[in-house]
């Protein structure tokens, strides 16, 4: 398990530096000098020069590329252009919304689809199955912002249930009750996402029904019930689990959607008001950070994947 | 039954190695080798059938496909008619299809399902250009089905309109129709149930002595090799254990795994017959 | 004709697939004709008639700047239909493309596989805004942009299907019959990818409905002046309490067409050989 | 009174909206600590029968649509699920034919065999676990302490068979149904298997369904044969009886169809054409497309099932009007 997990790590340093590569390009793909693009519009010229200086602008490109990512591997992803402050505590500010966010997203995910996906199996062909599996077709195809804004509209300003819009931080006043804030959000962003779990469940399951040794589970005599569990649900796991990296890597895509429908101080939102800033060093940072970030879930989720499924060798 | 041991080799194969790599999960795992043929030396003469046969994983499989180029082989040589195949580019080799032609085990998976009867019958044709044209082609096509003991009707149809005796007729048609020198029969008649076998084999015979070919006929089953053979290999592990006359190795076999197999087969007590 | 036909074979008996096909043909009609069918001006403002109500000479009521939301939507199928189109486009000629030939050639495979891995790295929606924060708003960037993330996953499928299929019998048999590269690739793997194609197709139609519309929701999409549906959605945001029909129109025309699409996707998905439709990730 | 008796057996295959005849009037009884042979060809009903008998066709799109099942005294059709699923993996168990994906993947087969015995036996854990160690030996799995706790994927697929094998002998079933149990494996292998199963049904007097498409296999274990074709039975005796006096032309042709090891012949004589499509409707005898010596009336009368001697049940129109045995048998 261990020296797998060190071969899996050592296996991502060249997908990982490739990708490094692309985004210290994305600088210089954009028009323009990139010491005035890195220091904004406001910059003097002395700064520039600087700057220049610090980053071996003026020396070829793999010069200037390794000048970065040796800044990169020591914490400093450069400074903001909007808030004058280093990238890297940009980010930090909106990591405990999104990632809050996330988990709670996550929650809701497998606590909805899950349960559901296997009803949808187990009772397939029945109205509870097409109602299932259609009404997660349906949810699939709804554009995030737009369910967003008609809970707000519903759940906020109709009933007043819950905040429309805002995070405090669970340390300030109100605590871990801050987190109803996220609620409508959480939820916005489940819903596709459980929706696709749902229809990921239930095609598994249909796919593992068919196997042999599930008739063989079924000659000893099983409760029905076990046999979905124990046999064909767990089995249909390895496929299910497999898409979670998938899924994150969606979660990450609408929660820019979403924090910016709720207005939520998170990393997504960041990043949409950085494009609008023209704030290229936060933009900047934070692709690299969420391309680390998806990587090493995309090795949880292999490890996991390997976990679930003893064919999967290990040593 | 031509006594055959008076005739020349056609394919001479010479100590055929064929190994794969396999099970490189990690940076630090050696490569393992998997050797599927090691060291296997045989000829086939004209107008003779060789049998190889073994149990499954035994390499007889992949002998086959080392000898049309489907794996590479790792080391040795295959003469045929004095040319060593093996060392050839798969361009040089592709003139050379036309005379060594396969048939394969799987009469669902080895015909394309996009594809007509007259689509794939005339494909090697027109690759070998034995046909100018279509109607050129179509007369062949006509003829070769006819050989096959099939109706000439359905070459419009395609694959997944025929029963899996058809198919492996439509397949032997493949290769009857480049007129081959030698063929390769890879399990040819395994997936088929006991009464469309026994038609399939009689069919495959029949070509086979019509036309005098060469056939390197890969089986498991020993019954259908003393049917159809002239000589059989007998092969375990990667080597040939034994080879010989067809009488020698069915009513004296000599080494213990031949032994073995033979006694493992469920005979038909048939007191009356 | 018999492509037709099979193609049509697929809807029997699925009535909610079939809907979708007929909400699809409704929304080509009205993307073809919108010129002819729109009533008004997409573009044309009327302050005295801002936000309206649904009703007579505006069907669907007006917009805040007076314009009609009618014509404005029917407009916007035009918008739908050449981002799906073009998205479909560009994913399946360049993803296709790579998938198909880096499975075929193993060297070649190896070094645009990897690229193709480093794109994946970044998370969809991600890559698309990371690349219009580059390019300008335009409906070709926005249709490129779309095409290029889908570009990633189409050749990731595509390369586990030509795989799947090199290594078919039929496909030894052509080798044995003495065809050439070319002729295997294009005679005899590609036509069996024809059908897994245009599944993956109806799915990336569907998707980049919703990738549009968000690329517009957040600014960074078509041009704001673009009449679409995604557009529609995004101005008038504001106005949700005031005049909730000018989200609810456009929303669910977003929603009834992905939803279209995804069902015909999945009744073209069930029909397809077992063997592959594990490597289509649609809905 | 025997073990199991098997009356009008039917099972239905539902294809748009009709149910089409797949297994029609299937009766046979099976006595303790006897094998009974069911030999066809693909598609004859074969293994829908045994698993109508066994309770495993519900779930898909099989029907049993007529017929009786008794078992040991009792009515199987009558009896409620839960009553039924009692005796399934308890007193009647099931081996099939692929090995290799016949095991959960994804569970020791130590546990799959212990499920097995706790479903059935108020066990604790380590009582089970010390019973599934002794059918593996049982079963001559070498080493089964540790074997116990391997995975599927990691055994042959002799090995995976015995697993199975222990599985379903788990609880002492007094029927086993075997659906080719070795068709599947090589033919050392599947004489090893086929040997170990007589061998524990000599110890344990279990009752053997034994289901397969090889004649040879057929007659080496069995002690009473029946012969289906396309869902019917065409043909049934004792073993010895069937062998030497076949009277069924679809079971001489099945024979002379063999290519045998022991004698050389020149040309097999095959039955010819092909097994008839399930929605093709044949009025008269299933078989007449094919058969050399059918006469007018096979086309449109069907066939009735009699006794020609003691035992040997026929369904043909002329069991004696024709030399029997060796004449269709083909030897050279």
């Amino acid at each position: 398990m261990f020296v797998y997990t060190f071969n899996r790590l050592l296996a991502l340093i060249p997908t990982l530096l490739a990708a490094s590569i692309l985004v210290f390009l994305f600088i210089h793909l954009i028009p323009g000098d990139p010491a005035s693009i890195l220091l904004g519009d406001t910059a003097t010229p002395e700064e520039i020069a600087e700057l220049t200086r610090a980053m071996g602008l003026d020396k070829p490109l793999w010069t200037q590329y390794f000048i970065w990512l040796s800044n990169v591997v020591q914490g400093d992803l450069g400074t903001s252009v909007f808030f004058r402050e280093p990238v890297l505590a940009v980010i930090a500010s909106g990591a405990e919304t999104s990632i809050l966010l996330a988990c709670m997203t996550m929650m809701w995910i497998i606590v909805l689809g899950i349960p559901i996906g296997i009803l949808a199996a187990t009772r397939h062909g029945t109205w509870a199955d097409q109602l299932a599996s259609g009404g997660a077709m349906l949810f699939a195809s709804v554009p995030t912002f737009w369910l967003g804004l008609y809970l707000i509209l519903i759940f906020a300003v109709g009933l007043g249930w819950f905040p429309s819009s805002g995070f405090p931080s669970i340390t300030d006043e109100g605590g871990v009750f801050n987190l109803r804030y996220l609620m409508l959000p959480s939820l916005t962003l489940a819903a596709p996402n459980a929706a696709l779990i749902i229809r990921l469940v239930r095609a598994s399951m249909l796919d593992v029904a068919r196997e042999d040794h599930v008739r063989t589970a079924r000659a000893k005599g099983l409760h029905p019930a076990r046999v979905a569990i124990k046999h064909i649900f767990r089995n249909a796991l390895i496929a299910v689990a497999a898409a979670f990296g998938f899924t994150f890597a969606a979660l990450v895509s609408e929660a820019v959607v979403t924090e910016t429908v709720f207005s939520l101080p998170g990393i997504g939102r960041l990043v949409v008001q950085s494009i609008l800033r023209r704030d290229y060093p936060v933009i900047q940072g934070v692709i690299l950070i969420i391309v680390i970030f998806y990587m090493l879930i995309n090795l949880l989720v292999d490890l996991a994947y390997a976990r679930l499924d003893p064919r999967v060798s290990l040593s | 039954m031509t006594q055959a041991t008076s005739k020349r080799a056609l394919l001479d194969v010479r100590d055929l190695k064929t190994y794969f790599t396999i099970g490189k999960t990690g940076l630090f795992q050696a490569k393992s080798q998997l050797k599927a043929v090691d060291g296997v030396s045989f000829e086939v003469r004209e107008g003779e059938v060789l049998s190889l046969v073994g149990e499954s994983g035994c390499g007889k499989s992949t002998v086959g496909r080392t000898l049309t180029q489907l794996e590479r082989a790792t080391g040795g040589r295959a003469d045929f008619d004095g040319q060593d195949i093996l060392a050839m580019s798969p361009r040089a080799f592709r003139p050379l299809r036309r005379q060594i032609q396969m048939i394969f085990q799987d009469p669902f998976a080895s015909l394309n399902p996009r594809r007509s009867i007259e689509q794939t019958l005339a494909e090697p044709l027109f690759i070998h250009k034995l046909a100018r044209n279509w109607a050129e082609a179509r007369s062949k096509i006509v003829e070769t089905l006819e050989q096959v003991g099939m109706d000439p009707k359905v070459m419009q149809r395609y694959p997944h309109e025929f029963s899996g005796g058809q198919r492996q007729r439509i397949g032997i048609a493949r290769v009857m129709i480049l007129k081959p020198r030698l063929v390769i029969a890879d399990e040819a008649v395994s997936a088929l149930d006991v009464s469309i076998q026994a038609q399939v084999l009689n069919l495959l015979k029949k070509l086979q002595q019509d036309n005098g070919l060469s056939m390197l006929f890969i089986s498991h089953d020993l019954g259908v090799v003393r049917h159809i053979s002239d000589r059989v290999a007998v092969m375990y592990k990667g080597r040939i254990v034994e080879m010989g006359d067809k009488s020698q190795i069915f009513e004296n076999p000599q080494h213990d795994y031949t032994r073995r197999l033979l006694a493992s087969i469920p005979r038909i007590a048939q007191k009356a017959a | 004709m018999s492509a037709i036909t099979s193609f049509l074979a697929i809807f029997r008996g699925r009535r909610l697939a079939t809907f979708g096909l007929i909400w699809l043909l409704i929304v080509v009609v009205a993307a073809v004709a919108a010129p002819l069918l729109a009533p008004f001006d997409p573009l044309d403002f009327d302050p005295m008639v801002r936000l309206s109500e649904p009703g007579w000479p505006y069907i669907f009521g007006t917009d805040h700047f007076g314009r009609d939301s009618l014509s404005r939507a029917l407009f916007g199928a035009r918008m739908a239909v050449l981002i799906g189109l073009g998205s479909v486009l560009v994913a399946l000629s360049t993803g296709g493309l790579i998938g198909m030939l880096s499975a075929y050639s193993t060297r070649l495979g190896h070094v645009l596989m990897r690229l193709v891995d480093v794109l994946m790295a970044f998370p969809a929606l991600l890559l698309a805004l990371v690349l219009m924060a580059l390019l300008e708003r335009s409906v070709l960037n926005t249709i490129i942009v779309i095409g290029v993330v889908y570009a990633t996953t189409t050749a990731r499928i595509l390369f586990g299907l030509t795989l799947k299929l090199k290594n078919e019998v039929f496909v030894d048999a052509a080798t044995c019959s003495g065809a050439g590269h070319a002729s295997i690739l294009f005679r005899h793997i590609l036509p069996n990818l024809i059908s897994p194609l245009l599944v993956q197709a109806s799915f990336i139609f569907a998707f980049s409905q919703l990738q549009a519309a968000a690329l517009d929701f957040l600014g960074l999409g078509l041009p704001p002046e673009v009449p679409s549906w995604g557009n529609m959605l995004s101005e008038e945001r504001i106005y949700i309490t005031r005049a909730p029909w000018l989200l609810i129109f456009p929303g669910a025309l977003i929603i009834l067409s992905v939803f279209s699409m995804n069902l015909i996707g999945d009744a073209m998905r069930d029909s397809l050989d077992p063997r592959f439709k594990d490597d289509i990730a649609g809905v | 009174m025997a073990l199991l008796e098997v009356r009008d057996l039917e099972v239905g295959v539902a294809i748009g909206g009709k149910v089409l005849p797949v297994v029609q009037g299937i009766s046979f009884d099976v006595e303790e600590n006897q094998t009974l042979g069911i030999v066809g060809e693909s598609g004859c009903g074969k293994s829908l029968t045994s698993l109508a008998i066994m309770g495993l066709l519900e779930g898909s799109m099989l029907r049993l649509t007529g017929g009786s099942i008794s078992f040991n005294g009792q009515d199987l059709l009558a009896l409620s699920p839960r009553a039924r699923r009692a005796i399934m993996g308890d007193q009647m168990a099931m081996i099939f034919q692929e090995p290799m994906t016949s095991l959960n993947p994804v569970y020791r087969i130590g546990d799959q065999i212990i499920e097995s015995l706790r479903q059935h036996r108020s066990m604790s854990q380590r009582q089970a676990r010390a019973r599934a160690i002794e059918l593996l030996d049982l079963v001559r799995i070498p080493d089964p302490e540790r074997r116990v706790d391997s995975y599927p994927h990691q055994l042959s697929g002799g090995q995976r068979q015995r697993v199975m094998i222990a599985m379903a002998l788990a609880c002492g079933p007094k029927l086993l149904i075997a659906d080719e149990p070795t068709t599947a494996l090589d033919v050392t292998v599947q004489k090893e298997v086929l040997d170990l199963m007589l061998d524990l049904q000599k110890r344990t007097g279990t009752a053997i369904i034994l289901i397969s498409h090889d004649l040879g296999v057929i007659s080496e274990t069995c002690d009473k044969v029946v012969v289906m074709y396309r869902g019917k039975i065409v043909e049934s005796a004792k073993t010895a009886t069937l062998f030497s006096n076949m009277s069924h032309p679809y079971t001489q042709g099945l024979l002379a169809s063999i290519p045998v090891v022991d004698h050389d012949v020149e040309w097999l004589n095959a039955i010819p054409g092909r097994v008839p499509l399930i929605d093709e409707v044949l009025p008269g005898c299933a078989f007449h497309p094919r058969c050399s010596f059918a006469q007018a009336s096979c086309a449109t009368s069907p066939p009735s099932a009699d006794y020609v001697s003691d035992d040997h049940l026929v369904r043909c129109h002329f069991p004696n009007d024709r030399p029997s045995g060796g004449e269709a048998g083909g030897d050279a």
